[in-house]
Protein backbone atom coordinates (compact mmCIF):
# COMPACT_ATOMS: atom_id res chain seq x y z
CA UNK A 1 0.00 0.00 0.00
CA UNK A 2 1.02 3.72 -1.13
CA UNK A 3 1.68 6.17 2.26
CA UNK A 4 1.46 9.44 1.52
CA UNK A 5 4.20 11.74 3.69
CA UNK A 6 3.85 15.50 4.06
CA UNK A 7 5.98 18.21 5.14
CA UNK A 8 8.34 17.88 7.39
CA UNK A 9 8.13 13.57 7.39
CA UNK A 10 9.43 13.53 3.33
CA UNK A 11 12.70 14.84 4.45
CA UNK A 12 12.97 12.06 7.52
CA UNK A 13 12.97 9.07 5.22
CA UNK A 14 15.39 7.54 2.36
CA UNK A 15 14.59 9.08 -0.81
CA UNK A 16 12.13 11.84 0.46
CA UNK A 17 9.25 10.17 -1.15
CA UNK A 18 6.14 8.23 -0.13
CA UNK A 19 6.33 4.83 0.71
CA UNK A 20 5.31 1.94 -0.67
CA UNK A 21 4.98 -1.21 1.96
CA UNK A 22 2.57 -4.34 1.83
CA UNK A 23 -0.74 -4.55 4.17
CA UNK A 24 0.57 -4.94 7.81
CA UNK A 25 -0.22 -7.78 9.71
CA UNK A 26 -3.46 -7.82 11.78
CA UNK A 27 -4.48 -4.49 9.42
CA UNK A 28 -5.15 -2.07 11.45
CA UNK A 29 -3.65 1.38 12.09
CA UNK A 30 -1.32 0.54 15.11
CA UNK A 31 -0.18 -2.06 13.18
CA UNK A 32 0.75 -0.07 10.66
CA UNK A 33 2.25 2.23 13.29
CA UNK A 34 4.75 -0.74 13.94
CA UNK A 35 6.04 -1.31 10.93
CA UNK A 36 7.16 2.42 10.10
CA UNK A 37 8.47 2.43 13.86
CA UNK A 38 10.75 -0.07 12.82
CA UNK A 39 11.73 0.63 9.50
CA UNK A 40 11.50 4.91 9.98
CA UNK A 41 12.17 5.10 13.93
CA UNK A 42 11.80 9.42 13.73
CA UNK A 43 9.00 8.88 11.81
CA UNK A 44 7.83 5.91 14.31
CA UNK A 45 8.36 8.48 17.61
CA UNK A 46 6.11 11.32 16.15
CA UNK A 47 3.50 8.97 15.65
CA UNK A 48 3.37 7.36 19.00
CA UNK A 49 4.07 10.71 20.52
CA UNK A 50 0.90 11.47 18.44
CA UNK A 51 2.55 14.68 17.18
CA UNK A 52 1.90 13.18 13.39
CA UNK A 53 -1.90 11.57 12.21
CA UNK A 54 -2.63 8.79 10.27
CA UNK A 55 -5.52 9.57 8.05
CA UNK A 56 -7.11 6.96 6.07
CA UNK A 57 -9.00 7.75 2.93
CA UNK A 58 -8.43 11.61 3.27
CA UNK A 59 -10.13 10.96 7.24
CA UNK A 60 -8.54 11.17 10.31
CA UNK A 61 -8.02 7.83 11.50
CA UNK A 62 -8.04 6.05 14.83
CA UNK A 63 -5.50 2.96 16.54
CA UNK A 64 -8.29 0.23 15.68
CA UNK A 65 -9.38 1.72 12.03
CA UNK A 66 -8.82 -1.02 10.06
CA UNK A 67 -7.17 -0.98 6.68
CA UNK A 68 -7.73 -2.27 2.97
CA UNK A 69 -5.53 -2.86 0.14
CA UNK A 70 -7.10 0.01 -1.77
CA UNK A 71 -7.26 2.38 0.85
CA UNK A 72 -5.35 5.86 0.73
CA UNK A 73 -3.11 6.09 3.35
CA UNK A 74 -1.59 9.11 4.58
CA UNK A 75 0.93 10.57 7.49
CA UNK A 76 -0.23 14.34 8.61
CA UNK A 77 2.34 16.61 10.73
CA UNK A 78 0.96 19.66 12.58
CA UNK A 79 -0.80 21.66 9.74
CA UNK A 80 0.17 25.25 9.33
CA UNK A 81 -2.37 26.76 11.17
CA UNK A 82 -1.71 25.12 14.52
CA UNK A 83 -3.71 22.00 14.75
CA UNK A 84 -6.00 21.40 17.16
CA UNK A 85 -6.13 17.88 16.62
CA UNK A 86 -2.75 17.47 18.22
CA UNK A 87 -3.34 20.91 20.56
CA UNK A 88 -6.85 20.53 22.19
CA UNK A 89 -7.64 17.30 21.56
CA UNK A 90 -10.69 17.79 19.58
CA UNK A 91 -10.57 15.09 17.34
CA UNK A 92 -10.40 12.25 19.34
CA UNK A 93 -7.54 10.57 17.39
CA UNK A 94 -5.55 7.63 18.64
CA UNK A 95 -8.41 7.34 21.68
CA UNK A 96 -6.50 10.09 23.40
CA UNK B 1 -22.67 14.12 -4.27
CA UNK B 2 -22.67 16.00 -7.28
CA UNK B 3 -20.90 19.48 -7.02
CA UNK B 4 -21.93 22.48 -9.44
CA UNK B 5 -18.71 24.02 -11.31
CA UNK B 6 -19.59 27.60 -9.04
CA UNK B 7 -19.85 25.53 -5.79
CA UNK B 8 -16.75 24.00 -6.71
CA UNK B 9 -15.05 27.31 -7.09
CA UNK B 10 -16.48 28.78 -3.63
CA UNK B 11 -13.87 26.23 -1.33
CA UNK B 12 -10.51 25.50 -3.45
CA UNK B 13 -7.23 25.62 -3.88
CA UNK B 14 -4.86 27.16 -6.08
CA UNK B 15 -1.47 27.86 -7.32
CA UNK B 16 -2.07 31.12 -8.89
CA UNK B 17 -2.93 34.74 -6.95
CA UNK B 18 -6.43 36.19 -6.76
CA UNK B 19 -8.00 39.42 -6.77
CA UNK B 20 -10.75 40.21 -3.74
CA UNK B 21 -12.60 41.89 -6.21
CA UNK B 22 -12.99 39.04 -8.50
CA UNK B 23 -13.70 36.47 -5.92
CA UNK B 24 -16.07 39.20 -4.27
CA UNK B 25 -17.97 38.96 -7.18
CA UNK B 26 -18.53 35.23 -7.62
CA UNK B 27 -20.22 35.68 -3.91
CA UNK B 28 -22.06 39.04 -4.31
CA UNK B 29 -23.85 37.65 -7.68
CA UNK B 30 -25.41 34.47 -5.42
CA UNK B 31 -27.91 37.20 -4.19
CA UNK B 32 -29.05 40.44 -3.82
CA UNK B 33 -30.27 40.17 -0.56
CA UNK B 34 -27.11 40.59 0.86
CA UNK B 35 -25.94 43.72 3.06
CA UNK B 36 -22.98 42.72 4.73
CA UNK B 37 -19.72 40.89 4.18
CA UNK B 38 -17.13 39.90 6.19
CA UNK B 39 -14.04 38.85 5.02
CA UNK B 40 -10.08 37.68 6.14
CA UNK B 41 -7.19 38.00 3.88
CA UNK B 42 -4.03 36.12 5.42
CA UNK B 43 -1.00 37.32 3.89
CA UNK B 44 2.74 36.59 3.83
CA UNK B 45 4.30 38.54 7.54
CA UNK B 46 8.35 39.04 6.94
CA UNK B 47 8.30 37.90 10.35
CA UNK B 48 7.53 34.60 12.24
CA UNK B 49 8.46 33.18 15.71
CA UNK B 50 11.41 36.04 16.09
CA UNK B 51 13.04 35.14 12.53
CA UNK B 52 13.63 36.80 9.33
CA UNK B 53 10.87 35.09 6.99
CA UNK B 54 12.06 35.82 3.18
CA UNK B 55 9.96 33.62 1.34
CA UNK B 56 7.34 30.45 1.97
CA UNK B 57 5.56 27.71 0.34
CA UNK B 58 2.82 25.72 0.97
CA UNK B 59 1.88 22.35 0.59
CA UNK B 60 -1.24 20.84 0.53
CA UNK B 61 -2.98 17.22 0.54
CA UNK B 62 -4.34 17.07 -2.94
CA UNK B 63 -8.02 15.91 -2.30
CA UNK B 64 -8.30 15.87 1.13
CA UNK B 65 -7.80 19.75 1.39
CA UNK B 66 -10.19 20.44 -0.85
CA UNK B 67 -12.81 18.15 1.03
CA UNK B 68 -12.65 19.87 4.18
CA UNK B 69 -12.54 23.64 2.75
CA UNK B 70 -16.25 22.11 1.33
CA UNK B 71 -16.80 21.09 4.90
CA UNK B 72 -16.27 24.66 6.58
CA UNK B 73 -18.35 26.05 3.52
CA UNK B 74 -21.04 23.52 4.25
CA UNK B 75 -21.22 23.49 8.10
CA UNK B 76 -20.65 27.68 7.72
CA UNK B 77 -23.69 27.87 5.70
CA UNK B 78 -25.82 25.09 7.61
CA UNK B 79 -24.95 26.75 10.90
CA UNK B 80 -24.76 30.48 10.64
CA UNK B 81 -27.97 33.23 9.09
CA UNK B 82 -25.45 33.71 6.31
CA UNK B 83 -26.78 33.88 2.34
CA UNK B 84 -22.61 32.97 1.04
CA UNK B 85 -19.55 32.03 2.02
CA UNK B 86 -16.05 31.62 -0.08
CA UNK B 87 -12.59 29.88 1.04
CA UNK B 88 -9.95 29.95 -0.42
CA UNK B 89 -6.49 28.97 0.10
CA UNK B 90 -3.10 28.83 -2.24
CA UNK B 91 0.07 26.44 -2.38
CA UNK B 92 3.17 26.35 -3.61
CA UNK B 93 5.97 29.39 -3.38
CA UNK B 94 4.75 32.51 -2.40
CA UNK B 95 6.34 36.04 -1.75
CA UNK B 96 6.42 38.23 1.28
CA UNK B 97 3.01 40.42 0.60
CA UNK B 98 1.05 38.23 -1.15
CA UNK B 99 -2.14 36.07 -0.76
CA UNK B 100 -2.00 33.07 1.03
CA UNK B 101 -6.20 32.50 2.24
CA UNK B 102 -9.56 34.29 1.86
CA UNK B 103 -12.27 34.02 3.44
CA UNK B 104 -15.67 35.96 2.12
CA UNK B 105 -19.01 35.67 3.96
CA UNK B 106 -22.04 37.40 2.57
CA UNK B 107 -25.18 37.79 4.78
CA UNK B 108 -28.25 40.08 5.35
CA UNK B 109 -26.62 41.51 8.40
CA UNK B 110 -23.05 42.10 9.51
CA UNK B 111 -22.90 40.23 13.21
CA UNK B 112 -23.81 36.66 11.25
CA UNK B 113 -21.28 37.84 8.32
CA UNK B 114 -18.30 38.46 10.85
CA UNK B 115 -19.02 35.58 13.48
CA UNK B 116 -19.17 32.81 10.78
CA UNK B 117 -16.01 34.54 8.91
CA UNK B 118 -13.92 34.47 12.39
CA UNK B 119 -15.25 30.68 12.67
CA UNK B 120 -14.35 29.93 9.11
CA UNK B 121 -10.56 30.91 9.23
CA UNK B 122 -10.32 29.54 12.76
CA UNK B 123 -11.63 25.82 11.34
CA UNK B 124 -9.60 25.99 8.37
CA UNK B 125 -6.33 26.74 10.11
CA UNK B 126 -7.51 23.63 12.87
CA UNK B 127 -8.55 20.82 10.08
CA UNK B 128 -7.10 21.68 6.83
CA UNK B 129 -4.13 19.31 5.70
CA UNK B 130 -1.90 22.51 4.20
CA UNK B 131 2.04 22.59 5.60
CA UNK B 132 3.78 25.47 5.45
CA UNK B 133 7.78 25.80 4.88
CA UNK B 134 9.34 29.10 5.86
CA UNK B 135 12.71 30.11 4.31
CA UNK B 136 14.54 31.95 6.99
CA UNK B 137 18.62 32.83 7.68
CA UNK B 138 18.73 29.58 9.47
CA UNK B 139 17.42 28.05 6.33
CA UNK B 140 14.36 25.96 5.60
CA UNK B 141 11.78 24.84 8.06
CA UNK B 142 8.57 23.74 8.71
CA UNK B 143 6.69 25.47 10.68
CA UNK B 144 3.12 25.74 12.85
CA UNK B 145 1.72 28.82 13.60
CA UNK B 146 0.26 29.91 17.00
CA UNK B 147 -3.08 28.66 16.92
CA UNK C 1 -2.64 68.56 13.09
CA UNK C 2 -1.41 67.97 9.92
CA UNK C 3 -2.72 64.83 8.31
CA UNK C 4 -0.27 63.36 4.99
CA UNK C 5 -2.28 63.10 2.09
CA UNK C 6 -2.26 59.08 2.37
CA UNK C 7 -3.31 59.25 5.79
CA UNK C 8 -6.65 61.32 4.52
CA UNK C 9 -7.26 58.24 2.07
CA UNK C 10 -7.08 55.98 4.95
CA UNK C 11 -10.18 57.47 6.57
CA UNK C 12 -12.50 59.49 3.62
CA UNK C 13 -16.06 59.83 2.12
CA UNK C 14 -16.49 59.65 -2.08
CA UNK C 15 -19.22 59.67 -4.08
CA UNK C 16 -17.71 57.43 -6.60
CA UNK C 17 -17.76 53.26 -6.12
CA UNK C 18 -14.33 51.77 -5.54
CA UNK C 19 -12.13 48.40 -5.93
CA UNK C 20 -11.03 46.75 -2.61
CA UNK C 21 -8.17 45.41 -4.48
CA UNK C 22 -6.91 48.97 -4.79
CA UNK C 23 -8.02 49.95 -1.28
CA UNK C 24 -6.59 46.93 0.11
CA UNK C 25 -3.15 47.79 -1.36
CA UNK C 26 -2.95 51.01 0.35
CA UNK C 27 -3.42 48.88 3.62
CA UNK C 28 -0.95 46.57 3.07
CA UNK C 29 1.72 49.50 1.23
CA UNK C 30 2.27 50.43 5.07
CA UNK C 31 4.10 47.45 6.32
CA UNK C 32 4.96 43.95 5.27
CA UNK C 33 4.76 42.83 8.97
CA UNK C 34 0.77 42.25 8.19
CA UNK C 35 -0.61 38.93 8.20
CA UNK C 36 -4.12 39.40 8.89
CA UNK C 37 -6.55 41.29 7.20
CA UNK C 38 -10.10 41.35 8.43
CA UNK C 39 -12.70 43.50 6.04
CA UNK C 40 -16.28 44.71 6.46
CA UNK C 41 -18.12 46.10 3.05
CA UNK C 42 -21.24 46.99 3.20
CA UNK C 43 -23.57 46.51 -0.14
CA UNK C 44 -27.07 47.97 -1.34
CA UNK C 45 -29.29 45.35 -0.66
CA UNK C 46 -32.94 44.89 -2.41
CA UNK C 47 -35.35 44.45 0.89
CA UNK C 48 -35.22 46.91 3.97
CA UNK C 49 -37.65 46.47 7.07
CA UNK C 50 -39.78 44.13 4.58
CA UNK C 51 -40.43 46.78 1.82
CA UNK C 52 -38.54 46.07 -1.93
CA UNK C 53 -36.35 48.40 -2.54
CA UNK C 54 -35.15 49.81 -6.07
CA UNK C 55 -32.47 52.57 -5.22
CA UNK C 56 -31.29 54.22 -2.10
CA UNK C 57 -28.71 57.53 -2.10
CA UNK C 58 -26.37 58.49 0.88
CA UNK C 59 -26.31 61.89 2.45
CA UNK C 60 -23.26 63.57 4.54
CA UNK C 61 -22.10 66.50 6.69
CA UNK C 62 -19.14 67.19 4.45
CA UNK C 63 -16.25 68.08 7.22
CA UNK C 64 -18.00 66.56 9.59
CA UNK C 65 -18.67 63.24 8.31
CA UNK C 66 -14.56 63.00 7.69
CA UNK C 67 -13.93 64.52 11.18
CA UNK C 68 -15.13 61.71 12.37
CA UNK C 69 -14.03 58.47 10.20
CA UNK C 70 -10.95 59.82 10.92
CA UNK C 71 -11.53 59.57 14.86
CA UNK C 72 -12.22 56.31 14.41
CA UNK C 73 -9.19 54.80 12.44
CA UNK C 74 -7.02 57.05 15.08
CA UNK C 75 -9.16 55.42 17.40
CA UNK C 76 -8.78 52.08 16.07
CA UNK C 77 -4.92 52.26 15.78
CA UNK C 78 -4.62 53.54 19.42
CA UNK C 79 -7.13 51.19 20.90
CA UNK C 80 -6.02 47.70 19.36
CA UNK C 81 -3.33 46.07 18.77
CA UNK C 82 -3.09 46.59 14.71
CA UNK C 83 -1.11 48.16 12.31
CA UNK C 84 -3.33 49.91 9.83
CA UNK C 85 -6.37 50.49 9.17
CA UNK C 86 -9.01 52.57 6.22
CA UNK C 87 -12.34 53.62 6.61
CA UNK C 88 -14.26 54.67 3.44
CA UNK C 89 -17.90 55.60 2.98
CA UNK C 90 -19.74 56.74 -0.03
CA UNK C 91 -22.17 58.88 -0.62
CA UNK C 92 -24.72 60.51 -3.16
CA UNK C 93 -26.73 57.68 -5.47
CA UNK C 94 -26.36 54.14 -4.72
CA UNK C 95 -27.17 51.29 -6.98
CA UNK C 96 -28.69 47.50 -5.61
CA UNK C 97 -25.73 45.54 -4.86
CA UNK C 98 -23.37 48.19 -5.04
CA UNK C 99 -20.83 48.96 -2.39
CA UNK C 100 -21.46 51.61 0.64
CA UNK C 101 -18.72 51.41 2.87
CA UNK C 102 -15.41 49.52 3.92
CA UNK C 103 -13.27 48.66 6.79
CA UNK C 104 -9.92 47.48 6.14
CA UNK C 105 -7.54 46.54 9.12
CA UNK C 106 -4.28 44.63 8.79
CA UNK C 107 -2.27 43.32 12.10
CA UNK C 108 0.13 40.57 12.60
CA UNK C 109 -2.67 38.19 14.30
CA UNK C 110 -6.16 37.71 12.98
CA UNK C 111 -7.91 38.19 16.22
CA UNK C 112 -7.07 42.01 16.83
CA UNK C 113 -7.64 42.59 13.25
CA UNK C 114 -11.27 41.31 13.66
CA UNK C 115 -11.70 42.45 16.49
CA UNK C 116 -10.63 46.44 15.10
CA UNK C 117 -12.37 45.53 12.37
CA UNK C 118 -16.21 44.98 13.78
CA UNK C 119 -15.27 48.09 16.19
CA UNK C 120 -14.93 50.42 13.28
CA UNK C 121 -18.16 49.23 11.40
CA UNK C 122 -20.18 49.24 14.43
CA UNK C 123 -18.91 53.15 15.76
CA UNK C 124 -19.08 54.38 11.90
CA UNK C 125 -22.90 53.79 11.97
CA UNK C 126 -23.38 54.56 15.41
CA UNK C 127 -21.28 58.36 15.21
CA UNK C 128 -20.91 59.39 11.34
CA UNK C 129 -23.39 62.12 10.30
CA UNK C 130 -24.81 60.23 7.10
CA UNK C 131 -27.73 59.71 6.44
CA UNK C 132 -29.63 57.14 3.62
CA UNK C 133 -32.58 57.45 1.74
CA UNK C 134 -34.49 54.50 -0.02
CA UNK C 135 -36.81 54.50 -2.88
CA UNK C 136 -39.15 52.09 -2.41
CA UNK C 137 -42.88 51.65 -3.76
CA UNK C 138 -44.11 54.18 -1.54
CA UNK C 139 -42.19 56.68 -2.56
CA UNK C 140 -38.76 58.31 -0.85
CA UNK C 141 -38.35 57.61 2.76
CA UNK C 142 -34.89 58.82 5.53
CA UNK C 143 -34.01 55.47 6.87
CA UNK C 144 -32.28 54.62 9.86
CA UNK C 145 -30.94 50.73 9.99
CA UNK C 146 -31.13 48.70 12.92
CA UNK C 147 -28.58 49.35 15.08
CA UNK D 1 -26.66 82.44 11.34
CA UNK D 2 -26.77 79.56 9.20
CA UNK D 3 -28.13 76.19 10.28
CA UNK D 4 -27.65 73.21 8.09
CA UNK D 5 -30.43 70.59 8.04
CA UNK D 6 -29.73 67.09 6.83
CA UNK D 7 -31.60 63.76 5.34
CA UNK D 8 -35.83 64.67 6.10
CA UNK D 9 -35.62 67.78 7.72
CA UNK D 10 -34.87 69.87 4.83
CA UNK D 11 -38.40 68.36 4.03
CA UNK D 12 -40.01 69.96 6.97
CA UNK D 13 -39.37 73.60 6.21
CA UNK D 14 -40.43 76.07 3.69
CA UNK D 15 -38.04 76.08 0.46
CA UNK D 16 -36.28 72.88 1.89
CA UNK D 17 -32.93 74.67 2.00
CA UNK D 18 -30.47 75.25 5.06
CA UNK D 19 -31.82 78.06 7.37
CA UNK D 20 -30.63 81.60 8.04
CA UNK D 21 -31.70 83.47 11.33
CA UNK D 22 -29.63 85.76 14.13
CA UNK D 23 -28.13 84.65 16.71
CA UNK D 24 -31.16 83.22 19.51
CA UNK D 25 -31.09 85.59 22.56
CA UNK D 26 -29.23 84.15 25.47
CA UNK D 27 -27.08 82.54 22.96
CA UNK D 28 -27.53 79.07 24.11
CA UNK D 29 -28.58 75.77 22.22
CA UNK D 30 -31.74 75.55 24.11
CA UNK D 31 -32.29 79.06 23.15
CA UNK D 32 -32.14 78.42 19.57
CA UNK D 33 -34.30 75.14 19.93
CA UNK D 34 -36.44 77.62 21.55
CA UNK D 35 -37.16 79.82 18.18
CA UNK D 36 -36.46 76.89 15.77
CA UNK D 37 -40.24 75.24 17.78
CA UNK D 38 -41.14 78.75 17.33
CA UNK D 39 -40.96 78.83 13.57
CA UNK D 40 -40.76 75.61 12.44
CA UNK D 41 -43.00 73.77 15.09
CA UNK D 42 -42.43 69.89 13.32
CA UNK D 43 -38.67 70.42 13.66
CA UNK D 44 -39.24 71.80 17.17
CA UNK D 45 -40.73 68.71 18.31
CA UNK D 46 -38.12 66.30 16.92
CA UNK D 47 -35.38 68.48 18.54
CA UNK D 48 -37.38 68.71 22.25
CA UNK D 49 -37.98 64.47 22.11
CA UNK D 50 -34.31 64.45 21.20
CA UNK D 51 -34.91 62.72 17.76
CA UNK D 52 -32.72 65.26 16.21
CA UNK D 53 -29.45 66.67 17.49
CA UNK D 54 -27.59 70.20 17.08
CA UNK D 55 -23.97 70.42 16.16
CA UNK D 56 -22.14 73.37 16.91
CA UNK D 57 -19.01 73.52 15.13
CA UNK D 58 -18.95 69.80 14.19
CA UNK D 59 -19.43 68.43 17.68
CA UNK D 60 -22.83 67.06 19.18
CA UNK D 61 -23.58 70.03 21.70
CA UNK D 62 -25.85 70.06 25.15
CA UNK D 63 -28.30 72.15 26.23
CA UNK D 64 -26.27 74.74 27.58
CA UNK D 65 -23.97 74.76 24.83
CA UNK D 66 -22.59 78.65 24.47
CA UNK D 67 -23.40 79.63 20.20
CA UNK D 68 -20.96 82.42 19.11
CA UNK D 69 -21.91 83.96 15.40
CA UNK D 70 -19.25 82.61 13.50
CA UNK D 71 -20.20 79.10 14.68
CA UNK D 72 -21.23 76.49 12.03
CA UNK D 73 -24.39 75.04 13.54
CA UNK D 74 -26.48 72.01 11.94
CA UNK D 75 -29.73 70.04 13.02
CA UNK D 76 -29.08 66.28 12.84
CA UNK D 77 -31.88 63.32 12.31
CA UNK D 78 -31.08 60.04 13.34
CA UNK D 79 -28.22 58.55 11.30
CA UNK D 80 -28.20 56.27 8.91
CA UNK D 81 -26.43 53.22 10.96
CA UNK D 82 -29.07 53.57 13.80
CA UNK D 83 -27.06 56.14 15.72
CA UNK D 84 -26.36 54.75 19.42
CA UNK D 85 -26.74 58.87 20.40
CA UNK D 86 -30.12 58.50 20.36
CA UNK D 87 -30.51 54.62 21.09
CA UNK D 88 -28.18 54.26 23.82
CA UNK D 89 -27.75 57.36 25.42
CA UNK D 90 -24.29 57.22 25.03
CA UNK D 91 -23.58 60.95 23.82
CA UNK D 92 -24.62 63.18 26.52
CA UNK D 93 -26.59 65.05 24.60
CA UNK D 94 -29.22 67.42 26.51
CA UNK D 95 -28.28 66.23 29.75
CA UNK D 96 -29.88 62.76 28.68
Amino acid sequence: MKIKLFGVLKTMVPGKQDLDMPLPEGRRVKDLVEVLNQKYPPVGELLLKKKVLVSVNQEIAHWDTVLEDQDEIALLPPFAGGSCVYKKGRIDAYGC
Amino acid sequence: MAVDLEERMLARVQRENFSIDEELERVRARSRRIGGIAMFLGTARDRSKGRDVSSMSFEHYEGMAQKKLQEIRDRALHDFDIIEALVLHRFGPIEIGENIVLIIVGAEHRADAFKACKWCIDELKQITPIWKMETTPEGEVWVEEHP
